[in-house]
């Protein structure tokens, strides 16, 4: 009994000098990012493992809008901003639409995966991709040293109306081009 | 033992490879599912969890490395442009697909066979 | 500089080509006359050049040149001078006679006059280039309306006419990037980066100086051999040939019976022999030999050939097998005769492939039991199948002989054994040729023939034109003689200097 | 004039060449015209080759330095290759010969061809065979000889072939080609050897190199080039092993069995060897070879004469036979016999040979001599010159044949017994079946349906002109001195060696009295005698199967050997070709397995690919950290 007491007795002391080192903001931060990290990664599964192909849909734009959140907890107020209007957003939107194109009769069964087989050789490729990924991640010693920099928005709007007008057309003529594309395929270029 | 106050530290501190490594997840998570999946929508989902998560490394390089400006965000953004086109023509054609053939399920379209 | 006489040949068909564009498809009339027409303008260029050549002076004549691609020293340079101005007079011919042998084509006249025309001056621009480039640019190019033509207007007999379409032009393009790799080699060896060019004389100046040595020419001519022995149809990369004359229309087979095999034979002379002649040299036991295999065992096949088409190519195959032993034996004789007997032998086959045209055109027969005893009602055709006979098995008289004797001469010496075997196909010659015309036109009458008509007209121009210069260069061989001796003499000491070089089967031979 | 005609000597073969233009493309559909045309440039050609014969009389040429005149025909590489004309009196007594016979049988062919819708082509071709033989025998060198030479060859092609819509003569026409051209294949190669060795083919300068050269480097290599060149003769002249095609030749029209296959082109051969003499002279391996193949030929001939029906064939095989005869007399180095006989045996065979023809035509096509009979009665005049002709070749004087004859048995005596024997014993059947012949066909009953009748005027007196010649041709040439102009080295004083002459008489009666008695008089029955000698008359009839023989070797080296080839070119060269495109489809097929068309099997090859690239990255940097101690 007074081994166990002596044990929490232990963890509570080493809590209470882990509060003593910590920030509290860091403690806040991590919290905030393991939150919608882990929410994130959880309508991740959501999308792939949900029966249902609208529910699918519904965890996707989940997952977005933590990203989004994740966005705005590292200061990108207006990559978070435009992650939810246009992910979150119109996105969703469009794959629901094509849900409803598509529709089927047995709406519960409507995300079938494929066989044992497929799930274990993706799981090999993706586990070994992601163990790849991480590790390149874990070593590369990369210091974290943020500069700071003025608001988002206006150093984006500089950065694209300067430097990067050349792509900011190309990006404008690119989704022109896919919405039109989209309209014929959808449309049907040999029923005019 | 790796010493846990250590490794507590090293997690709680969040930085470049949190966000690294969450993004590394979440793309395999969309890689999983890319392979896995059946139907066409589901499949264009999970495209978009994996140019999400490549959006993330782009964002989190832009905040946490020592750059002058918000040229990864701007990348970003073009990804974002690209993945909207890219998600619009994909619903087009899988609407099409599934107007011509009946189906979205891609393991019953085998055209490229070679 | 005079008039640009090379250009206007090479040109002639050309402009005609692109004027046929613009005449409508079903006058067929005005389309086969403005072939005609511009054949026989070429072919009367032709001829002032060919009897304006001045036999004295020799080297490379009625030369124009101007810079295209100075960069890589590419040129547009014509000219021609004693190998190739025979050759050219067997181009103008030859136009002639394969426009009125497909005089009365019927399935889109229009597209096949345009390709003929262009097959034409494909042939003329490679034997009037002095440019490497330039060469090879009208060597590729024939490729294409030949192929189109088979394709199109082909026939199939043995094989499907799709299948020996493909078949031509793998053999071909095979060929071709083998000889390719070669000339690149030679281009880039000749002369330092910055002073390269593609002319012949400045390449052949390079050879003189020692540019390639001995072992880059050992390294190089088989590949370039591969290139031009394919295309001359040379033992064993000869089975595209018998193939693709039996599915080619009459002028293709015509053209490249008479035309491209001797290209090929035109190149190994020009790139193979004489800008690596110590390579030709070290090959040539091997190649000598395989060419007279070439000749004994085709003139065996078309022993045991029924159609037509396929003994006049086996023949043919067997032919150009001497023009290649005359070649690559290397010495001033043999290659005069080889070069007289490339003409001799165009000519001979493309007579040949008319008459056949035409009686398979009206009959639409071509194996030999079917056909027989034409000579009841056709004596034209009789009189063309003879002449052509005769000349395919060497009658004194004829254009054949006196080029085949040379051909001999020069081998003997130095090859006897194989010189023996190749004299000996001789009378294998005798037998085939004879055996096709006796039953072919000779024995009783047969009435399915009654009312198939004689060669007369445009049908003849063929008969008449080839018959002049086969009987007459037969008659009166100075005339070509003496232009292929001026193109020759001047490469003796080529071929002296060489005598003692190495060959393959070592030592001095 | 006789310069004129000595200085146009060229114009000889060039008048019937140019009438074989003017007939062959203009006048061929009109007969008469063809025929006068065809009959002035012959008859053209003869008055100039009298000319030059007595040119040569009054300028007198001898052998030793003839008259040459030439140009140069072709230069090619370093070649120089002339033709012109070379008169000397061999030449003259070849031209008059052959003018003589061509004007005879043209003026033949008027009568002989007249229902024959064809009869423009014949003149044209007899045009192009007279003007082919002509240059032939004017040959200054070798070249020009052998061009000639193949002309007439295709002259006989195609004259033996003129009944083109008869199958067997198509096939005697193409025989002929290929078994003369097997021949010529030897002898071109002779010639080659000539050029390349001494540069020139000139018989000029040859016949000043070929000595020197003899005594330079001995025989042996220039018996290589005699033997070559004497297998042009072997086919030209209807030598064994190559006379095969002269039989069946006799299926083209009489007029050109006489012209071309008794009295001109097949002398070509021994005329060659004539020319060429100086070469042969020299060289007596090749001279026994000529010798015993020439002696061999004549016997061999003869016996299987002997047993033949047909009359015409008959009269092939006499003439192979006495071609024989003609190259033994060469062999044993008397140009003077050879060339003598070759010109009477000319008159004769041609005369025998129209005789025929007339015979034939007046029987309506028929050729066996046994279906003839009491031919006499009905075609006196015929008979009369066929009488002549037989006496003739018999070598009864005061014939043509007994002079040359008996000149070669004498040349042969000279040199070996068992080849006079062998001559002799020629001489003794030739005697036998040309009378049987003569007793078959012109003696005994006249047969019912018999429908022969005398012959036009055009057809008898060329027969007539010939039988005077076969007359007087031996004599005159004995006794004007036929030796004292053509001879070779050093002219000889021959005069009539009467033991030979009287036994060979002698022989020769013998002969017509056993065939007199066989069969006129019927005392022995002919079929008992061949009865009797059994496999013997059987060989002699089948000509010793030596067709058979060729047939079965033909088959064998030619026409299996052709299929085999076929067979690999088909599948074998073709067959590598079309396996390596089938390799490269294979290749194709085999590649695009993986093509499955499942996208996602795609993908997960490509991120295969990635994470291969991330882990060579990986280990590369892990490398890196460890070297430079954790930092990049």
């Amino acid at each position: 009994m007074d081994a166990i007491l002596g044990q929490v007795h232990e963890v509570v002391a080493w809590a209470f000098a882990l509060a003593n080192e910590y920030d509290v903001s860091s403690l806040i931060e991590a919290g905030v990012f393991f939150l919608f990290a882990g929410l994130a990664l959880l309508f991740a599964c959501g999308v792939i493992f949900l029966r249902n192909v609208v529910h699918s849909a519904l965890s996707l734009t989940a997952t977005f809008i933590c990203v989004a959140c994740l966005y705005l907890s590292i200061g990108a107020d207006f990559m978070g901003a435009v992650q939810i209007l246009v992910y979150g957003g119109a996105v969703a939107v469009l794959i629901v639409m094509a849900i409803m194109l598509t529709r089927r009769d047995d709406m519960a069964h409507s995300n079938p995966s494929r066989g044992l087989l497929q799930h274990v050789a993706a799981a090999v490729v993706a586990g070994l991709f992601l163990l790849g990924m991480a590790a390149v991640a874990v070593l590369s010693p990369f210091q974290s040293a943020p500069l700071p920099l003025g608001d988002a928005a206006p150093g984006l709007a500089d950065l694209m109306l300067t430097h990067y007008v050349l792509p900011f057309e190309v990006a404008a003529v690119l989704l022109l081009i896919a919405m039109i594309g989209a309209i014929v395929l959808a449309k049907g270029a040999d029923e005019r | 033992m790796m010493n846990i106050m250590e490794f507590m530290q090293l997690a709680t501190h969040v930085g470049l490879h949190h966000f690294l490594l969450f993004s590394a997840i979440l793309f395999a998570i969309g890689l999983f599912g890319l392979l896995t999946k059946k139907g066409l929508i589901p499949i264009l989902m999970c495209v978009e969890l994996m140019l999400n998560a490549v959006n993330i490394n782009l964002v989190a390089f832009n905040h946490y490395m020592p750059v002058p400006d918000y040229s990864g965000q701007l990348m970003a953004i073009f990804s974002v442009a690209v993945a909207a086109s890219e998600i619009a023509v994909g619903v087009a054609l899988a609407f099409r697909i599934y107007r011509d053939y009946g189906t979205v399920n891609v393991d019953e379209l085998k055209e490229m066979k070679g | 500089m005079g008039f640009p006489l090379l250009s206007t040949v090479l040109c002639a068909p050309l402009v005609a080509a692109l004027g046929l564009c613009f005449v409508p498809k079903d006058d067929r009339e005005t389309i086969r006359r403005v072939a005609a027409a511009a054949t026989i303008f070429m072919l009367c260029l032709v001829l002032y050049a060919f009897f304006h050549f001045d036999t004295a002076v020799g080297g490379v004549q009625f030369a124009e040149k101007f810079p295209w691609v100075a960069d890589l020293g590419v040129s547009y340079s014509v000219g021609v001078d004693g190998i190739s101005m025979p050759l050219l007079l067997l181009v103008g011919v030859i136009g002639v006679s394969a426009v009125y042998t497909s005089w009365n084509t019927e399935k889109r006249p229009r597209e096949f006059f345009i390709l003929l025309l262009l097959l034409i001056a494909g042939v003329t621009g490679t034997f009037i280039a002095q440019d490497l480039f330039l060469f090879l640019l009208s060597y590729e190019l024939f490729v294409i309306p030949v192929f189109i033509m088979v394709l199109v207007w082909g026939s199939t007999k043995r094989l499907p006419k799709e299948f020996v379409a493909m078949k031509f032009i793998v053999f071909l393009l095979m060929g071709s990037a083998f000889m390719l790799v070669g000339v690149v080699m030679l281009y880039v060896t000749a002369y330092p980066a910055g002073e390269r060019t593609f002319d012949f004389a400045a390449l052949r100046m390079a050879e003189e100086m020692g540019r390639f040595s001995d072992s880059f020419q050992i390294f190089t001519f088989p590949l370039l051999l591969l290139g031009f022995g394919s295309l001359l149809s040379m033992f064993p990369f000869h089975s595209w040939s018998p193939d693709g004359h039996a599915a080619a229309p009459t002028a293709v087979s015509m053209i490249h019976a008479g035309i491209l095999k001797k290209l090929g034979a035109y190149g190994l002379i020009r790139v193979g022999v004489l800008l690596l002649p110590v390579g030709a040299k070290y090959w040539s036991p091997l190649i000598v030999t395989t060419a007279v295999m070439g000749v004994l065992y085709a003139a065996y096949i078309v022993m045991a050939q029924k159609d037509l088409k396929y003994i006049i190519g086996y023949s043919s195959v067997s032919h150009m097998g001497y023009i290649l032993l005359g070649i690559m034996t290397l010495n001033a004789t043999s290659i005069s005769g080889a070069v007289a007997n490339m003409v001799a032998h165009g000519m001979m086959t493309a007579l040949f492939f008319s008459q056949i045209g035409y009686i398979y055109e009206r009959t639409h027969l071509r194996s030999i039991p079917e056909l027989r005893g034409l000579a009841h009602y056709m004596p034209h055709l009789t009189i063309g199948f003879m002449l052509a006979g005769m000349t395919s098995l060497g009658l004194p008289g004829l254009i054949e002989f006196l080029p085949e004797f040379t051909i001999f001469v020069g081998t003997f010496g130095v090859y006897p054994v194989q010189a023996l075997v190749a004299i000996f196909v001789i009378v294998f010659t005798a037998l085939y040729v004879l055996r096709l015309l006796a039953t072919l036109l000779f024995g009783p009458k047969d009435e399915k023939f009654a009312d198939v008509p004689d060669e007369r007209g445009a049908s003849m121009v063929p008969l008449l034109v080839l018959g002049a210069f086969i009987v007459g260069f037969g008659l009166f061989p100075g005339f070509l003689m003496n232009v292929i001796n001026c193109g020759i003499e001047p490469l003796a000491p080529i071929f002296e200097q060489i005598a003692n070089a190495p060959t393959l089967m070592g030592g001095v031979r | 004039m006789f310069d004129f005609a000595l200085y146009h000597a060229w114009l000889i073969p060039l008048l019937p060449a140019l009438a074989f233009l003017v007939i062959g493309l203009g006048t061929r559909q009109d007969k008469k015209t063809s025929a006068i045309i065809g009959i002035a440039a012959i008859g053209a050609s003869f008055l100039l080759s009298l000319g030059v014969v007595g040119a040569v009389l009054s300028h007198r040429i001898v052998m030793a330095e003839p008259f040459v005149m030439q140009t140069v025909w072709a230069r090619i590489g370093g070649m120089e290759l002339g033709m012109g004309a070379l008169i000397d009196p061999l030449t003259a007594m070849m031209l008059v010969v052959v003018t003589t016979v061509a004007l005879m049988v043209n003026v033949y062919s008027v009568g002989y061809m007249e229902h024959d819708p064809g009869m423009g082509r014949f003149f044209a071709f007899l045009s192009l065979f007279a003007a082919s033989m002509l240059g032939l025998v004017i040959s200054v060198n070798f070249l020009q000889m052998y061009i000639f030479w193949e002309g007439v060859g295709l002259c006989s092609y195609l004259l033996i072939g003129f009944y083109y819509y008869k199958i067997s003569a198509r096939e005697a026409a193409k025989k002929a080609f290929i078994t003369t051209r097997i021949g010529d294949f030897g002898m071109l190669l002779g010639i080659l050897l000539i050029q390349i060795t001494f540069g020139t083919v000139d018989f000029i300068q040859l016949k000043a190199l070929v000595p020197d050269f003899i005594w330079v480097s001995g025989t042996s290599f220039m018996t290589v080039i005699g033997l070559l060149l004497f297998i042009g003769p072997i086919g030209k002249s209807g030598q064994f092993p190559l006379h095969v095609w002269l039989p069946d030749a006799m299926e083209g029209p009489t007029p050109v069995s006489a012209l071309i296959h008794a009295a001109t082109m097949v002398v070509a051969g021994v005329y060659l060897i004539g020319r060429a003499y100086f070469i042969f002279s020299e060289l007596p391996i090749v001279l026994n070879v000529i010798t015993w193949l020439g002696g061999f030929t004549a016997f061999f001939a003869a016996t299987i004469a002997v047993t033949q029906r047909p009359f015409k064939r008959i009269l092939a095989y006499s003439t192979i036979s006495q071609l024989g005869y003609m190259m033994l007399a060469l062999g044993v180095g008397s140009l003077t016999a050879s060339m003598f006989h070759l010109m009477t045996h000319a008159f004769f065979k041609a005369l025998m040979f129209l005789c025929a023809g007339a015979v034939i035509e007046a029987m309506h096509e028929e050729a066996d001599i046994f279906k003839m009979g009491g031919l006499r009665h009905r075609m006196p005049v015929t008979f009369k010159c066929m009488t002549i002709g037989v006496l003739a070749i018999a070598g009864l004087p005061p014939f043509a044949g007994f002079f040359s004859k008996d000149a070669i048995l004498a040349a042969a005596a000279e040199v070996s017994f068992p080849l006079y024997i062998l001559a002799s014993v020629t001489a003794f059947l030739t005697a036998f079946y040309m009378s049987r012949l003569l007793f078959v066909a012109f003696f005994g009953e006249v047969q019912d349906d018999c429908p022969a009748q005398e012959t036009n005027a055009f057809m008898r007196w060329p027969l007539v002109v010939l039988a005077v010649l076969s007359v007087v041709s031996g004599a005159w040439g004995h006794f004007v001195g036929f030796g004292d102009w053509v001879y070779y080295g050093v002219h000889e004083e021959e005069a009539i060696n009467w033991t030979i002459a009287g036994s060979s008489i002698v022989l020769s009666l013998l002969a017509m009295w056993l065939a007199y008695q066989i069969y006129v008089e019927k005392r022995w029955s002919s079929f008992q005698i061949a009865r009797r000698l059994g496999v013997l008359y059987d060989l002699s009839f089948h000509a010793y199967y030596v067709d058979e023989v060729y047939a079965f070797v033909r088959e064998l080296t030619v026409d299996k050997i052709g299929r085999l080839a076929v067979w690999i070119d088909n599948h074998i060269v073709d067959g590598i070709v079309h396996g390596l495109g089938r390799l490269a489809k294979g290749v194709g097929v085999v590649l695009a397995l993986p093509q499955c068309g499942d996208t996602q099997r795609y993908v997960a090859v490509f991120y295969t690919g990635v994470i291969a690239m991330v882990a060579y990255s990986l280990f590369y940097a892990i490398k890196v950290l460890s070297v430079t101690g954790g930092a990049f």
